[in-house]
């Protein structure tokens, strides 16, 4: 068994994604066989330690994630170069289940990192792929250039959305999600983004009956389902999630992008 | 033969099983806490609960060690109001649900039990024993007076049943049950964690944000049966055993030294949730071979020899 | 690059490597106490001497449990009169010696010390820490006056370092260190073995014949490193680590958090003899790789954050 | 690696050697394949813990041990019955080490108790045994039949002496060896048995270069190797031992047969 103590690995490698995001590239073995979906506890000395979904697996024991510069801890992550020290423990968590057939993925900002490898096992499984990203505006995608390569595999595509029109269709993602499922032929949806989108997501998905995974975000502390810090319903989003399938969705409902809890495990707003 | 009675009473608390969910862990949120209970334990403790909201400390906040895991959470919790909010979100009246408390004096304690009061809690663990937090912990533990004074005002506000958790960072912690006995602690819960401590050898730093954390799991178990063992044969009340259970056998060894209830933390990192039913139904199996109709034919065995 | 320096200095005694042999490990001859040396061992500890002979406790005196072993030796020793010829059967000049001394009062002490002193000890360790002999042990250590009369009395009778070994068994050990350093301690060695105990389910009885022991080894690695840490803020003279120091890795943590020397117990148990040699290598590997020249350089590195 | 906690078994067995010496048998897998000298660590739980020699193994998980009635610990395991509960840990130290060849044993009293396991194997080898079984009269002999079973499978010879002639030659095993060693054949001594004459079979061992093995005694509390308790020279019986080779115990002639320690670890005259 692995141990939930930080293994040290050096960044080998930062990639810019956009202005504010960055993939971090570095060698662990046991990283390199996260499934995807699946995310570690990556302490930076001396700042925190959060979660990060593992965005990138190569098969020669290489690993990545990828980070939005949002707070001290995802900035001082952003920052890093080549050569810092990181702690990792994990992975951690349930991963998305790829099936072979027609799938929908819906995903937006850094919601795309673990959406990536999934998608390169959907494609590697002959799977088509129904990718739909959405943002505010033109300048917050990333990952864009990389989907179209992976999607190129099979027949595919890609339709980018923008709230302001700057860039693919004027609109919201989950706006280009009917037109696509009521062709009736997608066996499945994954999603990953903003809590709100992923609840409309599931909405939708309802009214088609088609099955969903989404992955979400909680506060996490122990990232081993002891502490309690990331609970959503009666889950633990660490150790039941952080992929949940449609009946859990429904279940939390109440929850889902209405409150979720701070540090103190207080329940706020979203 | 029919099935062994694992059922136990402390005072009021009537439990279908001995065995417990430790403070602190997943006791957040009552649909959690409910979940443990479905899951197969017989009464659940909250996270500690405290007046004012704490953050707790910065993340680390837990790290294996060998054997075990090392936390400072830091009594991170959303305040007393908050949390009385929480437990009033749904009905509790069937959920065997303790409630854990910590403070600095014993107004504190007194004013949160009487927010409490008229919710269906079936009772209190007092917390006197946090190892990593400053003014809370170990330090209230140490001091005799406030100790006494804590409990006599808490079973002046409350008919509950009131539990005592003790820290094992004491140098007499049979002394310590003693007293807890003597102001009228209807239970003693023992342990709550270690002072401990893991450095990174790359970084050459501390792991934990806040440097020093409670080291609990299997490694703590002998010190955790010694110390019921002790106080077994020094107090009167029942005795909660907690630390490093994450087998039946470790179970059954803290029944046999005395302890009359078991809670379980750091066993649901190794085991996962499914771990009290596991138990339940390794003392059963146990009980069974060993031709005993109940739990309570084995508790303090080894204090025959 | 020239080979890290491991030699380090406590007060007069000198060693070429870090490493020692703690007491009541394998020191009951001068053959046995010169074997580990040639093994490796930059100085070795004699099992603890009392004034009388003693039996020691009846077996089990020992038993593994998860991550360590539980001891209940019971400071069995041939009394000091009989050490003394021990040590006189053979030339101890060349080998770093260090008696480690118990007793119950501080005349005890310094006649024992007045009877070895024309040898060529190199050190004392006065172990007031032993936790499962009533009247030696953390009963010493927990009575101020005692300690301090103890270190007194020693230090009048002799002009070679005294080393106090302390108990994680109290509340407090910081104090019980500053304590030592007050009165004249030249080095402390924490920690010895936390009260403990093992139950056997099957026949429902205490394993150790004396019931509680002392536990040693890997799981007690967190809070030694702990004590290490805490006491390093609190005194000047040199820290000796000691508890569960298997590998390399496990030294390293104690002399990151302020140890100056380590001692090994149990990990003979795990390694063997060979097991000083193994950590030296990896420190000296490890040194390398960080690019010191000497282990100085790395004590207390923890501190800095 | 086997835990130095003491496993619980059952005695299934008792058999009489003799009117002060019994063997009981027991299930255990691990001490099933202890070599031959190797012992264990056996509580008798509320009395005592003893080293003992493995004098059986079985292919079916069974094994076993053969106590001579001495004091409180050995006369407790003495009086078991079948069905009595023991605590064995180990098997521990180093075992002897069989050749192919032709080889003397000299041995007496439970001193043969792991001279017997040795004999099959060395029988299974098709080694050639000389096997002098010393004595002081003809009631304590233990293990004859047993011996002549095992050795009737290569040519092989028992010699029984006893120091009143009540049984076989009259005077001291040791007295047997010479005339076989002067013959030249014999390529190595295993010898268990009391102190004086381990020292004295080494002596005449020396004399004619011949090679020898013997199983030693010391008071035993850890068994692993830690407590110093067992210490002869700068050996511990249960871990450097109890089987030492020639080298090692001309090392010790210094203290073989003349002093041991006690429980204090005072030295005592044997
Ligand atoms: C399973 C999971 C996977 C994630 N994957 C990614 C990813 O691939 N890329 C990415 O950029 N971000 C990811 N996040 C979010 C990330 O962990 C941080 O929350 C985010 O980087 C902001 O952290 P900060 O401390 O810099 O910001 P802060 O300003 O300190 O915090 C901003 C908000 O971040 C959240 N946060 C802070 N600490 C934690 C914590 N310990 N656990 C969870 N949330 C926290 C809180 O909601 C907080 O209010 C993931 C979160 C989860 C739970
Ligand atoms: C490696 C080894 C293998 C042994 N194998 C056998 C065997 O196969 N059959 C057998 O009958 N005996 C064997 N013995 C001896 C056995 O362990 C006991 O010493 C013996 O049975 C007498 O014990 P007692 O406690 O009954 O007698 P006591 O009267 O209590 O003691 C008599 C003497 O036995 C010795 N003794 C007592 N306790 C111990 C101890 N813990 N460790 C070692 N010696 C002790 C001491 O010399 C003591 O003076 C072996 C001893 C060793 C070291
Ligand atoms: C992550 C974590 C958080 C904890 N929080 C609390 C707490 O809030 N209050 C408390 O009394 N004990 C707390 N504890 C201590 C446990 O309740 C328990 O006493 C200790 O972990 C030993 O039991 P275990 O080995 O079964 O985990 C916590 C332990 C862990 C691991
Ligand atoms: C078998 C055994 C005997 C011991 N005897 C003594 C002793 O006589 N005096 C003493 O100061 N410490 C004694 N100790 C404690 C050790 O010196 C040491 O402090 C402790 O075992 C922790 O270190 P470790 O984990 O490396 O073993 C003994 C420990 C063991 C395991
Ligand atoms: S982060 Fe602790 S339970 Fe999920
Ligand atoms: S019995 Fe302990 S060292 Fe041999």
């Amino acid at each position: 068994m692995v141990s939930d103590k930080p293994r040290i690995v050096k960044v080998l490698n930062v990639r810019d994604e956009s202005k504010t995001v960055r993939s971090l590239i570095f060698e662990d073995d046991i990283c390199s066989k996260a499934r995807p979906g699946q995310f570690v506890m990556v302490w930076i000395p001396g700042v925190d330690e959060i979660p990060m979904s593992i965005s990138m697996t190569k098969a020669n024991g290489l690993a990545g994630f990828t980070v939005r510069k949002v707070g001290e801890a995802s900035s001082a992550l952003f920052d890093m170069e080549a050569g810092s020290l990181l702690g990792v423990r994990g992975p951690y968590g349930r991963h998305f289940t790829p099936i072979i057939g027609d799938v929908m993925i819906v995903g937006a900002g850094t919601g795309l990192a673990p959406l990536m490898p999934l998608s390169e096992i959907l494609t590697q499984n002959l799977s088509s792929i129904h990718m739909i990203i959405g943002g505010k505006t033109i300048d917050e995608f990333v990952f864009v250039d990389r989907a179209r390569a992976i999607l190129s595999k099979t027949k595919s595509e890609i339709i980018i959305t923008t709230e302001d029109g700057s860039y693919g269709t004027k609109g919201l993602a989950t706006d280009a999600m009917e037109p696509i499922l009521k062709e009736g032929h997608i066996d499945k949806i994954y999603t990953c983004g903003p809590e709100l989108m992923i609840k409309k997501v599931l909405e939708i998905a309802q009214v088609f009956s088609v099955p969903i995974q989404a992955s979400l975000e909680r506060i996490m502390k122990c990232g081993i389902g002891i502490c309690g810090s990331c609970c959503i319903g009666r889950y633990r989003v660490c150790k039941d999630g952080p992929v949940f399938d449609s009946p859990k969705l429904e279940e939390i409902i109440g929850e889902l992008g209405l409150f979720k809890r701070d540090h103190s495990g207080r329940a706020t707003i979203i | 033969m029919q099935e062994p009675d694992l059922s136990i009473e402390i005072s009021s608390l009537k439990m279908e099983s001995p065995l417990m969910l430790a403070s602190g862990i997943l006791g957040t949120s009552i649909e959690l806490l409910r979940r443990v209970f479905e899951d197969g334990a017989g009464a659940v403790v909250t996270k500690s609960i405290g007046y004012e909201q704490r953050m707790g400390y910065d993340n680390p906040t837990i790290v294996e060690v060998y054997g075990g895991y090392l936390n400072a959470i830091g009594l991170s919790n959303p305040g007393i109001k908050e949390f009385y909010k929480e437990l009033s979100r749904s009905k509790i009246d069937d959920l065997p649900l303790v409630v854990s408390l910590f403070g600095a004096e014993s107004s504190e304690f007194s004013e949160m039990i009487s927010i409490l009061n008229e919710l269906e809690v079936k009772a209190y663990e007092l917390n006197i024993s946090c190892p990593h937090v400053k003014g809370f912990g170990v330090e209230v533990c140490q001091d005799a007076k406030l100790v006494e004074d804590i409990i006599e005002a808490v079973k002046k506000e409350t008919q509950k049943p009131v539990f005592v958790k003790l820290s094992p960072n004491l140098t007499d912690i049979v002394n310590a049950a003693k007293l807890a006995e003597d102001v009228g602690a209807d239970a003693i819960t023992v342990t709550n964690t270690f002072k401990a401590m893991s450095i990174d050898i790359e970084t050459c730093r501390p792991i934990l944000a806040n440097k020093i954390g409670g080291l609990s799991g299997p490694v703590i178990k002998p010190i955790a049966v010694r110390c019921v063992y002790e106080i077994y044969q020094n107090v009167d009340i029942p005795i909660i055993g907690c630390g490093g259970v994450v087998d039946w056998q470790d179970a059954i060894e803290f029944f046999l030294v005395g302890a009359t209830a078991i809670q379980i933390g750091t066993g649901i990192a190794y085991k996962g949730l499914s771990v009290f039913e596991k138990i339940k139904q390794g003392i059963k199996d146990y009980l069974t071979l060993k031709g005993k109709s109940s739990l309570r034919d084995i508790v303090g065995l080894a204090h025959g020899f």
